[in-house]
């Protein structure tokens, strides 16, 4: 088994793919999103990944700029609060890890870590408020007790994503504070969260790479 | 779906490219055509309004770009925001030198990414300052009026704001009135049948035969309650009932009535609505100074309709009785 | 039936009754609410504009009763012909001395009536010249072209000669230009959902889930083909195609095209059709002069548009460019 | 038998009967009309047949007069060109019989003659052009028939109501060139006609009554 260890090309790779198997989930996540919000989420994230893949530029050793363009891209063509949320993320993983030629698995928690502060500065949203972060939270926490343990890269993006999945599962229970869902109260409960669900989507999508 | 459209991921942009074919002096795309500024331009000194939002809703947003009214436009997806670079363009775009008012409805996607766009803006030297419509009375209670999603009530910010920039007033005056116009606005709506995303292609929730929402979001989202169709006159007693009781409105007032359709129902039945709205506020000794019937704010093919009631004083009857002209809006000074 | 109205019975009624609330200033009824005429009157000696037919086409036929426009319209119920005793009314309460233009759709039931009122009122002394829009291509042959139905090409009738009369000409003129306008205007259209009459409660007919018909009226009468849906860009080239064979339109003509939506089509699907539509004109060296995009002509909830295009000349684009004002349609001089 | 013999209370109850009869007939005359044309003439019908129930002069010993109003009212209430076309016809039938006080046989077949003639002059159709004259010219020629032949009154009616229906049939043969029907062409063809319908039952309710 390799140690984890993505360069620039492998990071590039890993975004192809990822905006591929999340473009596949449009309708999975457009129906989730129409449970409790207006339907959208899924279109937004397509037309966001879609226009990754073909914009973004081919070759490019710097990995923060990778990341930061593909923030812009997708804040701007998936447009939606999944727009700004994911493209600030995006551009702030970016900034976190500004000047390494390869990422290992500890700056894979620094820029989670980064990407779940960029969210939360810019929708205000806490852990338990049924967004995005509440399968970014416990992700990043999983990944980081992983490697403060010294699990095996297979096990620590085991527990990340099975900490991702439960944390879908825990929006089940909440009732939504932000976001479309909020006008629904108390109605928002028992609907698992869209964007928590992307989220899992695409570490999980990270993870097949990574392993 | 029935539609006339092309590819279904067209949409906006094809839209945008007719209007932009039907209307060859109005609109210049600033970059690109989903950021759009009147081609009059504004005068130097000029405040600038610049709005925008998700498509699917014209005239709403950018059929309220003319004489006026807004001087810009940002163009997103199908009820989905645009992105905060096209909104920076477009603040650049309309900026005067006396600054912009970021003036659109109270979603939190158009709030993020106009967010990102003023600060980006202000580190260029440009003063922005936003005023977000929330009159939907069904989205939360009287007092967090300013979390309540902005629907068609915003036209009366469009007119009123519109006509204080083109008097001259200063940034900080025509925000004013802007506030002034989204905090005196109240709307109520019904919806009696869902509308279709082109690139979903069927209705994204059902209703039942009989049955309508009242309060339901132009973007389909929850309303007060779900209930057996109306008659005509008993909506627009429930209408009138909560919003006359959510600002207060009351005995001697002067207002403006806007009666619009959301994109299936028939003018006609817009009068027919209408017709029993006006007794309503006579017998409350509340005044209609103006009124605007007809499809002001729609959701793509949904049926239903909304009630927005504006309180007037000395200025803003002034300012909305002012001329205002787009392809989609016109108004001449004299007359109702 | 997804309706906002009281009694079906009273769709009409309680339409002109909110009509009436919301604009106080702009009709008058002569005798009962079915016979209105312009506030404003008819200037002494002008020629008085007289109108009619079914309800459930806002804003034809009362919506062009207007300054620039019609003087005064008969309205009937939910696409029926007025009674010549309605007509009558409107006949003589337009009539300022210098006789009455009778401008309607070639409808039968319309033309029975109209032609009972025009007997009756030449009794009385007043001359009468009827003109029936026939600009509906699906319905005969061009030899037989006046015998076709009358539908969206109207509004050019009644811009034209309300501008026309506005300016003082005699009663032979303003038919002439109102003859002008029906022979020089031809219109196709496609309906892809049919409508729900208030008093029969169900769609009088139905479609496929992927069918359209082209060239089906606007009560929904047979037009010249079913199939399945089309692309816009298909679609406007049908259309075009077969409106630019008909007069013939010629290189070098210039035009104004009216993309008319018929009650449930948002009109973001009107500027997709006219997008295409643009560019086949172009193609054969035809300018358009004006457009108009939105909703002239409808039937309550049909789902559909039509293309109507005018040939213009010197004349027609002055009174065409004229201003015109009712509270359905506005437009100033300038600009487009 | 009595003899057929109608005076003006009679007649006003035979326009009340028949009124009342036809408005029942509502969804199968506007089902017909739907066929070919656009539906709307048997709610025409009802709101010109309603408005005479309501607004028809009460007392009035004057046959001729009667009819005039009812056709009066039949025109502006009906609107369309029904209303039109029964309007001018129920106006010429009372102007056939001005000064009667009661009417017979052979007055009835003279004011179907003059409702015949009104009907042609003002909407210009001809036998055989699938409009409400196929059946008002069948029924009237049988009924002038079996004057001449000296038959009973109700072998006269009947004779009237079977020609009248027959020819409600052969409407169905033809191809309408009047009228909505004519935009169909040759399709309008295996439809019977909407209007000679309504005509059909106009006579077999003042049949029932003249019998
Ligand atoms: N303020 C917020 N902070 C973090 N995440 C949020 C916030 N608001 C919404 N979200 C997430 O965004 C998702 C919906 O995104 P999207 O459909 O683009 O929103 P909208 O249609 O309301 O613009 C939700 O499922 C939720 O996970
Ligand atoms: N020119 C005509 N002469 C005689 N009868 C006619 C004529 N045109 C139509 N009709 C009759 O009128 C009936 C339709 O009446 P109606 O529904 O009122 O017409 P519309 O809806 O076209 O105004 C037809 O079934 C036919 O019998
Ligand atoms: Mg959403
Ligand atoms: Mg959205
Ligand atoms: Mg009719
Ligand atoms: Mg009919």
């Amino acid at each position: 088994m390799t140690p984890f260890s993505l360069d620039a090309p492998a990071v590039r790779a890993a975004i192809m793919k990822a905006t591929t198997d999340l473009e596949v989930a449009t309708g999975q996540l457009s129906a989730l999103d129409a449970a409790i919000g207006d339907g959208d989420m899924g279109l937004s994230i397509a037309n966001g990944c879609r226009a990754i893949r073909e914009e973004l530029p081919p070759e490019s050793a710097d990995i923060a700029a990778l990341l930061s363009e593909a923030g812009l891209i997708f804040s701007e063509k998936a447009g939606a609060t999944i727009g700004a949320l994911v493209g600030t993320a995006l551009i702030r993983a970016g900034k976190s890890v500004r000047s390494k030629t390869t990422i290992g698995l500890p700056d894979l928690a620094t820029m989670l870590l980064a990407a779940e502060q960029g969210i939360a500065e810019r929708g205000k949203a806490q852990a338990g408020d049924k967004t995005l972060l509440d399968a970014l939270i416990p992700a990043r926490l999983a990944l980081e007790m992983a490697i403060a343990r010294g699990t095996t890269v297979d096990g620590a993006v085991e527990a990340m994503l099975t900490a991702a999945h439960g944390g879908v599962t825990n929006t089940a229970e909440m009732v939504a504070k932000f976001g479309r869902g909020r006008y629904l109260g108390e109605r928002s409960r028992g609907h698992e969260d869209a964007g928590a669900t992307a989220v899992y989507l695409l570490l999980a999508s990270l993870a097949t790479r990574a392993e | 779906m029935k539609k006339i459209i092309n590819d279904p991921a067209r949409f906006v942009d094809d839209t945008i490219e007719g209007i932009l074919l039907a209307h060859p002096d109005w609109l210049s795309p600033a970059g690109n055509n989903r950021s759009l500024i009147r081609k009059s331009g504004v005068p130097k000194g000029q405040v600038g309004i610049a709005t925008g939002g998700g498509s699917g809703h014209l005239p709403v947003f950018l059929g309220y770009v003319g004489e006026g009214l807004a001087h810009g436009v940002a163009v997103g997806n199908a009820f989905a925001s645009p992105s905060a670079r096209q909104m920076l363009a477009v603040t650049r775009g309309v900026n005067a030198g006396a600054g912009v008012l970021h003036l659109f409805g109270n979603y939190q996607g158009d709030s993020l990414h106009f967010e990102m766009a003023a600060e980006m803006a202000e580190s260029d030297g440009i003063r922005v300052v936003a005023v977000k419509a929330s009159d939907d009375i069904a989205s939360a209670p009287p007092a967090e009026w300013q979390s309540r999603r902005g629907v068609a009530g915003i036209f009366f910010a469009y007119k009123l704001a519109g006509a204080r920039a083109a008097e001259g007033a200063d940034l900080d005056a025509v925000a004013e009135t802007a506030h002034y116009a989204v905090a005196n606005t109240r709307t109520l709506g019904v919806a009696l049948d869902a509308c279709t995303l082109p690139e979903i292609g069927h209705p994204n929730f059902s209703f039942a035969d009989d049955e309508m929402e009242i309060g339901m979001g132009i973007h389909g989202e929850p309303g007060l309650e779900r209930r057996t169709l109306m008659r005509a006159e008993d909506l627009a007693a429930t209408l009138v009932d909560r919003i006359l009781a959510d600002l207060p409105f009351a005995n001697g007032d002067e207002v403006a009535v806007l009666v619009n359709g959301l994109g299936s129902t028939p003018v006609e039945e817009l009068y027919i609505l209408y017709r029993s709205v006006a007794p309503l506020l006579a017998e409350r000794g509340i005044a209609v100074h103006r009124t605007y019937i007809g499809e002001y704010a729609t959701s793509l093919d949904m049926v239903g309709a909304s009630v927005s009631v504006l309180k007037l004083d000395a200025d803003s009857r002034r300012l909305l009785d002012a001329p205002a002209r787009s392809p989609f809006f016109q108004q001449s000074g004299a007359g109702r």
